[in-house]
């Protein structure tokens, strides 16, 4: 690229993210980038990295984390609004050293174990912590993507979260407010992670991923990102993502790899494709408050499986056939052709 | 749809209204989670978008459709507008809410436009400690770089805070570290805390907090929360004990209605016949 | 509303916009808010208004343009990314006084007669013009939509625009750039039109709006204005809204009014309902160029027609089979039901 | 991805390809639209993301897909992503684009996340005027307060200019009224002119401006185009004298190879073959 170094900006020379050096992209033409969720960490997440992890609630990219669980990554950052079960997994196996998010729970469902022992009490060691709102979160992965200095929001007037975190400051608004005086606002910096892994209910081999219900903040995180792993219940023909282009969340340009992982969103769910695990959510605060049998659950179904096929087959088919749901179709609509 | 001022019950302590009867339908056959939800019910009246958690926000929110706001909209965090659930859901993000809504929005555009647009008239939100500005704490107890406990934060709280025309509370305990002087953190500011920070709010805050004692109330910047409204048989040095600041108590102090028999069978048998919610 | 006006901020009071004092607004569950178009532009369009027409060569509501030209609205400010022949013919009309856009110009057929003339040679009058480049148009919506008091892009540096604008202006950023030193980046400021018009596929009676193919700037546009009038093919049962929640672009609490208006976005066309009409486009820049024609022209096919049925009418049943399209179904999805 | 900063063209003037056949390739049955479309499509080798309008744009996206660059993906300002059209389109926006399209995406997203994000390779732009430093007027010819003729003004031109990591510009005159030292206004500004207002540029700028006459190419920040090719039986003193500024001209000036016949049979077989814009 014939860009002067010095005067790019934002994520550091996107240019080189589809450069073909990683030997997983482009050049031929229609791509294929499907790859193994261990061949995808083994490449795109390295000891020390930013790491996204998204879904809101629904398709949470939990296989994506197991992965990197066995892999032994070290001293990640993770960057995740909803710092929930995956988040207390891979806290308690060790992998993470810094934490940027705006909610750390168990859902609606009670505490994180893990997590409140390394910041309440840095047990096993010192968790950082950088702390913001849902739209702050929100508002640093729009900052990332289009490659802004900052992203303007109304919140944080009087909290003391500024005080928390020094990454969140004010700008003096150049236009005069309603009452013809100087107006301020907090803004949030961009978030450019090393790599982003959404999970997705379909995709193209190139990696046009199409999502359906909640679709949260994940086209935001994969746009923001260096590179950008999507996980998907299933990958389709060319002409099923075709028949509807509008559904397609993410296209193919943002994406650099596609992992095939059914039911990789456990115990989160897919609309459409198996429903939200609620039991396992619920037992997971006395599991996380019990170090032992954390370390346990980590041994027997993450270490002790060999992927998430394994882990899926561990639970069984009548486990499986209760989380199923039925049919509920969108009616098609005409995109028209020319006649 | 303005409520007067100090006034936010139904029943004021001074009419003719059946208050003797109404305090015996408040008899121990109705469960706290009844009580709160069909009081917070009626302060909807009205309202025509409400941003909600699951639980007793949307017991209120649910029964306030079938009641005195017919034509209120339930807003969920997720991303659900319009929804028409065939099972009550157990999250914001459950796959019955989305199932049959009328849209699913990105987040950016539930929070940017949505909320932050000034769409929506109410939101509820919980928290650990509130004070007499109605600002809120939801993410720490002790100090924050090692907290006694570590709470969930704001999630969207903070938002809701700044940008709903109004927000209603919804506590279960009512003491005094819940009600307290000094918040440990404060997570979601109020537009007093907002203004003094230099930043103009959109909304007026906290203007209702709904507890099994009564009500508190205030209407928008530069106002504390009064007592405004008790429940039968609670007076007004009740609750300022339970209270951890010196809580001021209105003028026209008025006495809540207990849930009438057709609220308590609507919330029984139309919005949530599993009792799920309502323990 | 109980809040102190003293602090509220953006769109004047947006809860104005639905407090049921202009007799079309909900109260009653589910609100019924088809209108005819006379109605629609009766009730929302008054002299001096900022209208926004939003559509992006695709659904441009052109019914709504021809509606305000017959109802004779003057003084108005249009707010239209890509200012085209329904503009020429407002300006023609002499609806506008004000012109709020980034592109001037017949698509790629040709010149606007009218515009130029108003322009270059003040004939008959000035236009007051106040020009962007698209996406400081969309960044405008945004911020309205969003209530921010002003949006960053990474536009304009080096541009004469800022020398003819006085809007555009430069904020400096309180985060370091890439290089360590303080960094400044244009921003633009919110638009938030009196009124502003969509044309859709279809919506229901409450206002819950779907839309495929190009989607352009229309949810931002309506979301940033403190009325919103949505123009549909047609209005369709809830079931058919409801099968397909991700497809509602414009939720019905953003919707003041429905007004259901087939082929109203002719010249322009509706993904699956009826193609462009690009004969009339190349056809346009003569038409315009004379003012005796444009007039005549006016004077046929606007205020010589009652409505747009009149106008679609009359332009026959033949010319309309030309315009056809033929089928291309999206394919259904599954949004599962619990069992 | 690199290409030789002064050498953009196939055959080097002093190489030993056979540009006797190659100027005879270039007789007048070879149309404008062919030769430039041909030119530009090679300049597209390797490139994975072009941001094109119609016309010579997509021309040349289209050979360079089917040649040079098989990955190449065409993306419209109207947010339209791999589109597979069944007819040839008449606009950015043309029906046919959106049926069959891998993607179609809301105008902020294509505008924010994808050009202003990085993801576009090339952008092509036409001008009015262009300037040595590849700055271009799409506004107007003479005064903007009171233009001689009023152009259609920016539409996405400013952005693709400031956030493709490089535009190619096809100029069909190459007279020097267009190639001028001054513009009357400056809609799109490359990286200098930005840099001169105190903003970091993202992208390049122009690197090419292919005409009739030849290529004029710069490499980023601080660099004039100069020429670096010249299309057979061109001179050099040609060029200048049909430029309004004092055209620099690259020490390793090269020859430009004519479309070559399967060049000519794609495009007219393949491409466009009822000729809607090889006019």
């Amino acid at each position: 690229m014939a860009v002067e170094s010095a005067v790019t900006n934002g994520p550091a020379d996107r240019t080189d993210r589809t450069d073909g050096t990683d030997g997983t992209r482009r050049g031929d033409s229609p791509a294929d980038k499907t790859v193994t969720m261990r061949e995808a960490v083994a490449a795109y997440v390295h000891d020390g990295d930013t790491v996204s992890l998204e879904g809101f609630t629904h398709l949470i990219p939990t296989a994506a984390g197991h992965e990197i669980i066995r892999q032994g990554r070290r001293d990640l950052t993770v960057v995740r609004m909803t710092a929930d079960i995956v988040v207390d997994q891979m806290l308690a196996a060790g992998c993470v050293s810094r934490l940027v998010s705006s909610f750390v729970g168990n859902s609606s469902a009670g505490s994180l174990g893990e997590l409140r022992r390394r910041v309440e009490h840095a047990d096993p060691e010192p968790l950082a912590f950088e702390e913001y709102s849902h739209y702050g979160m929100i508002c640093r992965y729009i900052a990332g993507a289009q490659r802004l200095p900052f992203y303007p929001l109304r919140s944080y007037g009087g909290s003391d979260l500024p005080g928390v975190n020094p990454a969140l400051r004010k700008v003096t608004s150049p236009y005069p407010g309603p009452d013809g005086e100087s107006e301020e606002i907090y803004v949030v910096p961009p978030v450019n992670p090393d790599v982003t892994f959404v999970h997705a209910q379909r995709a193209d081999r190139s990696g046009n991923t199409q999502v359906w219900g909640l679709t949260g903040v994940q086209a935001e995180a994969v746009y923001a990102a260096r590179k950008a792993v999507v996980v998907v219940e299933e990958v389709v023909e060319d002409e099923v993502v075709r028949s509807d282009p509008n559904r397609t969340l993410i296209p193919a340009h943002a994406v650099d790899a596609v992992v095939v992982c059914p039911r990789g969103a456990h115990p989160s769910f897919a609309q459409g494709y198996y429903d939200r695990d609620n039991a396992f959510y619920r037992s997971w605060s006395a599991i996380s408050k019990d170090k032992e049998r954390l370390t346990a659950w980590l041994a027997e179904w993450v270490h002790g499986t060999a992927d998430h096929a394994e882990y899926v087959a561990k639970l069984g088919e009548e486990f499986w056939e209760g989380l199923a749901v039925g049919e509920a179709m969108s009616r098609p609509v005409n995109y028209g052709r020319r006649l | 749809m303005t409520t007067p001022a100090a006034n936010p019950a139904a029943t004021s302590a001074g009419s003719t209204a059946p208050a003797t009867s109404a305090a015996s339908a408040a008899s121990p056959d109705v469960t706290s989670s009844e009580l709160l939800s069909a009081v917070a019910a009626r302060e909807l009246a009205g309202r025509r978008t409400v941003f909600a958690g699951i639980g007793l926000p949307t017991l209120a929110a649910s029964l306030a459709h079938l009641t005195v706001a017919p034509g209120l909209e339930v807003v969920y965090e997720s991303g659900v507008c319009g929804a028409h659930p065939s099972h009550l859901p157990e999250t914001i993000a459950d796959a019955v809410l989305i199932t049959d809504a009328e849209a699913v929005i990105p987040m950016p555009t539930l929070f940017g436009s949505v909320l932050q647009g000034g769409h929506i008239d109410v939101g509820f939100l919980g928290a650990a400690q509130i004070d007499k500005w109605g600002n809120l704490n939801s993410s720490v107890i002790g100090d924050w770089h090692r907290p006694r406990a570590r709470l969930p934060g704001s999630g969207g709280a903070n938002e809701v805070m700044a940008n709903a025309a109004e927000v209603f509370v919804v506590m279960r305990r009512h003491d005094p570290r819940s009600f307290t002087e000094k918040l440990d953190f404060c997570t979601s500011p109020g537009p007093d805390r907002a203004l003094a920070d230099g930043i103009r709010p959109l909304g007026a805050g906290v203007t209702r907090v709904i507890t099994e004692l009564g009500i508190l109330a205030r209407e928008g910047v530069g106002e504390e929360l009064r007592l405004a409204a008790l429940h039968p048989g609670v007076t007004a040095e009740d609750v300022r004990a339970a209270t951890g600041w010196d809580l001021q108590v209105a003028g026209d102090l008025s006495v809540i209605e207990p849930p009438t028999e057709s609220e308590l069978a609507l919330l029984r048998e139309d919005v949530d016949p599993e009792r799920v919610y309502l323990r």
